[in-house]
């Protein structure tokens, strides 16, 4: 009887949560992001080789460098919010403010680390 | 009117396995904050603002390892081959594979519910960690 | 105003899959979305399912995902909203029909972590009541407020990926009595919590604490769960 | 049968005396209790104040006093047995609560904390007296919960979303009740050898109501139809303040933390009212001054609705004024976050629905439905009696809102509904244990189910074309305007005839919905039908009436008449006809005197 538990990943992402919930997706993304290009930059770096080189290849791009750069510095500035908040539950209230902090750090951050990757890139490094 | 303070015991207080590793996530973000800062100060004192671009000091944060810095300009590289960074990376792989693998056993534990499941799940991330950070460690010990 | 309410039918006995339903109707800005909803049952198809009891916010009956995010019907009013009213079942528990979800989980969940106070030492000699001091009512007083309408656990995204997470509602519970000085199975409680279906579960999205119609600081209690687990400190 | 059940006792109605009837039984029996809702969805939960008792805990209050409290606000037709039973009752029942785990507010010394509410006096000084033992405004939601919380710890039985729609009688015995359960639409039947009916009121017969959309007299109803009377249903409450058009309510403990009414013309008009406790008085008196300032064109800019002031400087003035004091005796004074912490939720009700700062701005209010005084006949066990001999049905209980007892007479006394449902509550769930302990099932009547599957299918697969939503805002309308806080012959049976009319088009009611799995429609339609049986009796009742007294105020007859109506009305419905008879108060201590405040 009756429709099985309606969450699929599109519905998921589509609940209107606010500040919070995006950076927890954002968070999550980042992680596999960086586990997924550690993982592999180690096993080229083990392996070595041609097909070391082909991967290092891959992660030395610039399109990469755009994305495995958000990935670590959203992770990590997020992270350092989630553990403040964490640690300190009564921080908790402030949520609000924490993640506008958070964006205030992360934006400046971030963009200036594209920047230098985009004119690295058309500038030939 | 006076209050006894409730502290439950350390055995009692559901301070379980789930829970350390809750704690060691917290705990290991911290640290690898402070070694991201530790390897950005050593950086600048082994002269990385004369030598090095953005690029280079960002990736030398993320793991302060001499391979990630050997291509640039820097005129001398034996500073940062030392047995200090060496540690300081390896002690970093540890705790960075430590806190990714508990991350995504985390993140399985969301749609993964069955008790085998889970059990698969913590083996095959358990031997992955020990793999990855061999491997790691190797890479870093011979570069 | 003029408002289209746009609302997830789906009927078991008809229905193979779900659709949307559009209604124009004329709305007073000061209507709640359950006025709304009480108007296209009334005069347009009686057929539309829902749960309601109170009206006013204290029941826990309505709850449902109003313009993509948990709310009560009856506490949300047409003026925050706007023109364009999309009404969805809460997500995570089985739609029966219409908004009408299989609330059983939630309540399993529930009872999962010892909801009643558990205080089995004598009572005080004069038989009168338990002293407590305004300060220790105080605080868990801001978890007793709980309705259990199910809004805070189904905008949980560790209870859309399986309802074996206890959900911010029980852990909820489970600080209203864990805080609570009178009670004594707090031990208990926390070794329930601290598994792998519970406190870990918690990743602080807070769709929980801003879902909760009586503005509970879930992700915060849950936050001072976690510690407790860790400090063992209970004040 | 695939569907029967089993059970010693059998409740019906998980609010608080539901709960409570169900907790206290099961210690001893093997209990179900079967809700239309869940049990945390009961509109016991949403009771704000307080529940009262004597416990003295910030200044000297007896029994004896919350006893006449309890006799003058009925005004006189309160059987006094029974409200010295419930007053002398009511300290345990507290503290029992209490032990339960219910998180009162507490006093700086620990003890559960109280506050004035309306009618609550100290009886030497005449003064208010600290007597509601309260959680915040919250009390009523955590009665709720703490009782749901210990039957589960109890196992009991729990049957949520069932529909009880019939009672079953055999051989002058209850035997059972049938219910529909809603997920399924299959009809249950509950074999018992007690029951015990906890439906609570009927407020949604009125227009402007506080209560919940499932007050629909379910239980009233279903006796009724079984020949069952029905005692003193022309007295229905109007609490004075309700939020403006909404009904929803505003604790009397507003007024108790200093609240001031004001009308139009910026008076505190309850100072002509009743000159020693003002705003404080007898909810029935309020309700009655609001609607008179309004009448005579005192309402807010002459609407038909005045305002309530909780604002700490208007608090401060007027406490000032009445020189009112805190236990130690300095001058009373408040602040915003003092009103904030104790009547959280009516702020946020406010700036929910009205977007209004009650901290800045005064609040609209009218006078709204709240409470049914009157109900199925019981004493003070929760046993139904149906005569004026006092004759026990057997195996058949009510207890809260949906008993009278008597206690609340003609008008209830604030916070006494939830003390109501605890003590009779406990002792309806106790007495039904017991009895059943004592006797064999007696067999179910054949075709059980007959008459409930009668009722349903006529509707489900009527063909006529009435439209529910519309004669159940009709009925609203008229018993507001008509049955309402003022009455008079005209109006009434005007209201006859309308609801007369309004039966007959119901005959005709449209259920366009078939199907089985939560077809709330058709229950929508059956409690309709319950509805509108229960307005039919009650105005009848309160035509039958021609005296004032307490919640059944007519203008034709503005006097009260002890010489004539010092007693109980009963209804029956024999033959599709309307019998009415009377039963005496028991009076013990208390000889009716003029009620003033």
């Amino acid at each position: 009887m009756g429709m099985t538990r309606n969450v699929s990943l599109f519905k998921a992402l589509g609940y209107k949560g606010k500040g919070p919930f995006l950076t927890f997706i954002l968070h999550r993304i980042g992680g596999i992001g960086m586990a997924v290009f550690i993982a592999v930059h180690v096993l080229a770096s083990f392996m070595g080789g041609p097909a070391g080189r082909f991967l290092n290849d891959i992660y030395e791009s610039w399109p990469f460098q755009i994305f495995i750069y958000f990935c670590v510095m959203f992770h990590a500035i997020n992270g350092l919010r989630i553990t403040i908040l964490d640690l300190w539950p009564k921080l908790l209230e402030y949520q609000r403010e924490a993640i506008w902090v958070e964006f205030a750090v992360f934006i400046p951050l971030y963009a200036f680390s594209v920047y230098v990757i985009v004119s690295n890139a058309l500038t030939g490094g | 009117m006076k209050r006894q303070p409730r502290v439950v015991p350390l055995s009692k207080r559901g301070f379980n396995f789930e829970m350390q590793m809750w704690l060691f996530t917290r705990l290991s973000a911290l640290a690898m904050h402070a070694i991201a800062l530790v390897a950005f100060v050593g950086a600048m004192v082994m002269g990385a603002r004369y030598h090095m671009n953005f690029a280079d000091v960002m990736r030398w944060m993320f793991t302060p390892n001499v391979t990630h810095v050997q291509s640039t300009n820097l005129p001398d590289l034996d500073p940062w081959a030392s047995l200090f960074w060496k540690l300081v990376a390896m002690a970093l792989v540890l705790i960075a594979t430590a806190h990714g693998v508990h991350g995504l056993v985390v993140i399985a534990d969301d749609y993964i519910v069955k008790p085998l499941g889970r059990k698969i799940v913590r083996l095959i991330s358990i031997v992955t960690m020990i793999a990855f950070s061999l491997m790691g460690l190797y890479v870093i010990w011979f570069s | 105003m003029k408002v289209t309410l746009k609302i997830f039918r789906f009927n078991p006995e008809v229905d193979k899959k779900w659709h949307y339903e559009t209604y124009h109707l004329d709305a007073e800005p000061t209507d709640r979305v359950l006025d709304l909803l009480e108007y296209v049952k009334g005069y347009i198809d009686g057929t539309l399912s829902f749960r309601r009891s109170c009206a006013h916010g204290v029941c826990g009956s309505d709850a449902m995902r109003i313009n993509g995010a948990n709310r009560l019907a009856c506490k949300t009013l047409v003026r925050d909203l706007g023109d364009k009213i999309t009404v969805d079942p809460i997500m995570g528990l089985k739609v029966i029909k219409d908004l009408i979800v299989d609330m059983e989980p939630f309540f399993e969940n529930y009872k999962k972590v010892l909801p009643w106070f558990i205080n089995n030492s004598p009572l005080p000699a004069d038989g009168r009541e338990r002293l407590q001091s305004p300060e220790a009512r105080e605080r868990f007083d801001d978890t007793t407020k709980c309705i259990l309408c199910a809004c805070c656990t189904t905008s949980c995204p560790s209870f859309w990926g399986s309802d074996d997470y206890l959900g911010p509602a029980a852990l909820v519970t489970a600080h209203r009595f864990i805080f609570d000085d009178r009670d004594e199975a707090a031990a208990e409680r926390l070794q329930i919590i601290s598994e792998t279906s519970g406190l870990a579960r918690c990743h602080t999205a807070f769709n929980c604490t801003l879902a909760c119609p009586r503005e509970i600081q879930i992700t915060k209690a849950i936050g001072e769960l976690k510690l407790a687990t860790i400090t063992g400190k209970l004040d | 049968m695939a569907n029967l059940h089993q059970f010693d006792v059998v409740v019906v109605g998980a609010g608080g005396a539901g709960l409570m009837a169900g907790l206290y039984a099961s210690r001893t029996a093997r209990t179900a209790v079967i809700s239309k809702l869940y049990p945390t969805r009961s509109h016991t939960g949403a009771a704000q104040g307080g529940i009262s008792a004597a416990l003295g805990n910030l200044e000297e209050d007896r029994v004896e006093w919350h006893t006449y409290d309890s006799v003058k606000g009925s005004d006189y037709l309160g059987d006094q047995d029974a409200i010295e039973f419930m007053c002398q009752e009511a300290p345990q029942a507290i503290l029992e609560l209490e032990h339960m785990g219910l998180p009162f507010d507490r006093t700086p010394d620990g003890r559960i904390s109280q506050r004035p509410f309306g009618g609550h006096t100290n009886n030497v000084t005449g003064k208010p007296v600290r007597r509601a033992c309260h959680a915040a405004d919250r009390t009523g939601h955590m009665i709720l919960q703490t009782l749901y919380q210990q039957c589960l710890k109890n196992n009991v039985n729990f049957f949520d979303e069932f529909q009880v729609l019939d009672l079953l009688i055999n051989d002058g015995k209850a035997v059972g009740v049938v219910a529909v359960n809603l997920a399924d639409g299959e009809l249950h039947t509950f074999h018992a050898k007690s029951i015990i009916f906890a439906t609570g009121g009927h407020g949604r017969v009125w227009e402007i109501t506080s209560n919940a959309y499932a007050y629909s007299g379910d239980g009233a109803a279903i006796v009724f139809r079984r020949g069952i009377p029905l005692e003193d249903m022309e007295f229905f409450q109007f609490h004075p303040t309700g939020i403006y058009k909404l009904g929803i309510l505003i604790t009397e403990g507003v007024r108790g933390e200093g609240g001031i009414l004001i009308n139009g013309k910026g008076e505190r008009f309850m100072e002509k009212y009743a000159p020693r406790v003002k705003d404080l008085a007898s909810r029935d008196v309020i309700s009655r001054a609001i609607y008179l300032e309004i009448r005579e064109g005192r309402g807010i800019n002459g609407s038909n609705y005045v305002y309530l002031d909780v604002r700490p400087e208007v608090v401060n003035k007027y406490a000032a004024l009445d020189g009112r004091t805190n236990p130690d005796g300095s001058p009373y004074r408040v602040t915003a976050e003092e009103l904030l912490k104790k009547v959280p939720d009516i702020i946020d009700f406010n700036r929910v629905y009205l977007g209004i700062d009650p901290m800045t701005q005064p609040m609209p209010i009218q006078p709204t439905a709240h409470y049914t005084m009157g109900g199925i006949p019981t004493n003070q066990y929760g046993e139904v009696v149906i005569d004026d001999q006092k004759t026990v049905f057997p195996g058949l209980y009510a207890a809260g809102e949906v008993a009278c007892v008597s206690v609340h007479g003609a008008n209830r006394l604030g916070t006494n509904s939830l003390l109501d449902l605890v003590v009779f509550g406990k002792y309806a769930g106790l007495r039904a244990a017991e009895y059943a302990r004592g006797v064999d099932f007696t067999p179910l009547p054949s075709d059980p189910e007959g008459f409930a599957r009668q009722q349903f299918e006529a509707l489900r697969t009527g063909s006529g074309k009435e439209n529910m939503t519309d004669i159940s805002n009709k009925m609203k309308k008229v018993m507001f305007d008509d049955v309402g806080v003022f009455r008079t012959e005209e109006g009434m049976q005007r209201a006859l005839e309308t609801l007369r009319e309004l039966k007959e088009r119901y005959r005709h009611v449209r259920v366009s919905d078939t199907g089985r799995i939560f077809n709330t429609e058709l229950l929508n339609a059956w409690e309709l039908g319950n509805l509108l049986d229960v307005a039919e009796v009650i105005t009848v009742s309160a035509l039958n009436r021609t005296e004032s007294r307490g919640g059944h105020a007519r203008e034709d007859y503005p006097n009260r008449d002890d010489v004539n109506w010092l007693k109980h009305t009963l209804v029956w419905k024999r033959d599709g006809r309307f019998e009415i008879g009377y039963k005496p108060v028991v009076i013990t201590k208390y000889q009716p005197k003029e009620r003033t405040y």
